[in-house]
């Protein structure tokens, strides 16, 4: 089975995207929506850790959170997926259950 | 693809309400149905007709009646959590002694069994909270 | 004959309740509690899993008349009572908190993160609170 | 001392009421004033007597309009924040054209000026929030 | 003759407004906004101080159609007009968010948060939101 | 000036306590309420940042906290200073200002 995990806090306030990838299993689907998206931007201190686990998750994040906080996608991490509402919605339907870590 | 959703924070000050209703919308637009949208904790807040946001801002409380009117989408509110946070029905306004009631148009006051019930029949249960 | 849970199809799902935050600071320990209640009566097979400060919830020696709200610890040991037994708590979330098994108040299996990771995997639906 | 307490999340869901009621007993116990309560954000849903808490939990809403009666404490909740979360009381339903309203014993509905008027007149604000 | 914030006595206050949160996820940003509007009202001494991912809160470019909520980062570049200038910005919390003082819609003083530290030991009233 | 800063939120899960620390002056006094109590005991692994900041910093807990989530006040750290609600509101008094680090 492949599970999608969502994370909505950014990664400089809580342990909700740690607590995450410590209990996803490899395979997994990662999104990052809401204010997590602060985690997919290339160049920050938690970078590295996303970077360092692709090979284990394919990582995900939410476009229209992403504008909102004035992220251009340019500055994402390399090989992590932008995504709208709608491919929201296919990761869900795509997968084989989901867990919001809140 | 049958959904159930579980808003589990009021509208406004967590950003889960808003994102509920963009998922609705986008699975819906997609062809899927969304069965029922389960509204616990905090988020039984999301129901009540007394709110008036600033006319420049989005009306959370009327897009969830909305949705529901035009999809056919049950909306459940957790009864034991909205006696907690103050959001009552006419039936349960004369059980609990108030002179009134604020749900909106589209809601029904009912049980957690509502929840489970959802994760049995739904194929996919997804959670927006704080 | 097959256990009703390892049917594909059929009334009876795999509900897993993931409990990651301390009781009292907040209400999710308390209403995470009351749905696994209600499913009990429905007959499906449920899991909970206490992670990261979620195993707090079942420190033993939990005190609150000093907080001025209700006990609610007791309700873990009459679980039992209602047939939900699959108690799993993370063994690194413990460690790292200084606790052990004998610090909580019922039953429970201890497992490593990866452990509960692949019982998660096996879900047919999954709540956090 | 005179003190200005500022509460930023509704009851029940978060600790932050129940501390700033157990803060304030205590201070009030200790002969300090509290001047005002100030409920903003989601804190306005503290002032709700619609709420019916189960009979062996805490009654919030009432915990805050007794301490206010017997102490003289003022409670206001933001006018904007109780818009946003469907906070009314007679005069606000009347202009948001409100078939009821739900506030509490105790409570007023005012604008934010006076949680600025209380830090300006108080020796210390204290926030209790999430 | 000193200005009204130099008096030790008096009607006027040294008010902190202390800014944490990424806006829109959370409604924290702009209700604090309203405070600090309103605070200016009362002819009070204000500082904004934006720390941790609240210097998210002056990102340039922010685009909000998509989630269907209001951009109010425009109303930063009004606090001029409301002689609310002090804009205090954490240059720790920018590095690690990979963001630079160009990045920001308003003029602000970057500085360290020992700096920011200092004058937070200086207010009358401190507002976090 | 002396500052009051209270921290409501666990080590664990935020990046309150951190916040706090990376901006709270010497001779700042710390205050650890609700969840936050959790980070006043010993052996854990976020104890250390707490022993090591001692010099800096007077830190209390408040007692109701750590009973309602069954910590005893023998595991608390040693020089942590266990107060109940009366401690709570002189710390108050006795500063100059409060801080709650939300």
């Amino acid at each position: 089975m492949t599970m999608l995990h969502t994370v909505n806090k950014s990664p400089f306030e809580r342990n909700a995207l740690d607590s995450c990838m410590s209990m996803a299993n490899k395979g997994s689907k990662i999104l990052l929506i809401e204010d997590a998206v602060v985690g997919a931007v290339d160049k920050n201190t938690h970078a590295e850790k996303i970077k360092g686990a692709m090979s284990d998750y394919t990582f995900y994040v939410l476009g229209p959170d992403l504008q909102a906080r004035g992220i251009d996608e340019g500055n994402v991490i390399d090989g992590v997926n932008v995504v709208d509402y709608a491919g929201y919605v296919d990761l869900v339907a795509e997968t084989d259950n989901v867990q919001s870590w809140l | 693809m049958k959904f159930g959703i579980l808003v589990t924070e009021g509208p406004y000050q967590h950003q889960a309400s808003d994102s509920a209703l963009q998922f609705c919308r986008a699975a819906l637009e997609k062809g899927h149905e969304v069965m029922r949208v389960f509204f616990y904790n905090d988020g039984v807040n999301n129901s009540t007709r007394y709110t008036t946001p600033p006319q420049d801002d989005r009306n959370i409380v009327n897009s969830w009646s909305e949705l529901a009117e035009k999809h056919g989408i049950d909306l459940v509110v957790c009864v034991a959590a909205a006696q907690r946070r103050g959001i009552v029905d006419e039936g349960e306004a004369q059980r609990n002694g108030k002179d009134g009631n604020n749900i909106a148009e589209g809601f029904r006051i009912s049980g957690l069994g509502q929840l489970v019930e959802a994760g049995i029949q739904c194929d996919r249960i997804v959670t927006f909270g704080d | 004959m097959a256990e009703p849970w390892e049917e594909d199809e059929g009334p009876v799902k795999k509900f897993m309740f993931v409990n990651r935050k301390a009781p009292y600071g907040t209400i999710y320990a308390l209403e995470s509690l009351e749905v696994v209640l209600i499913s009990a009566a429905f007959d499906q097979d449920v899991s909970l899993v206490f992670v990261d400060d979620g195993v707090y919830q079942l420190k033993k020696g939990q005190t609150t008349d000093g907080i001025g709200m209700k006990n609610f610890s007791p309700t873990y040991r009459a679980l039992e009572g209602y047939d939900i037994e699959k108690l799993y708590v993370s063994k690194e979330s413990l460690e790292e908190r200084g606790l052990s098994e004998d610090d909580l108040l019922v039953d429970v299996q201890v497992m490593s993160k990866s452990e509960i990771a692949d019982l998660m995997d096996d879900q047919d639906v999954v709540l956090s609170f």
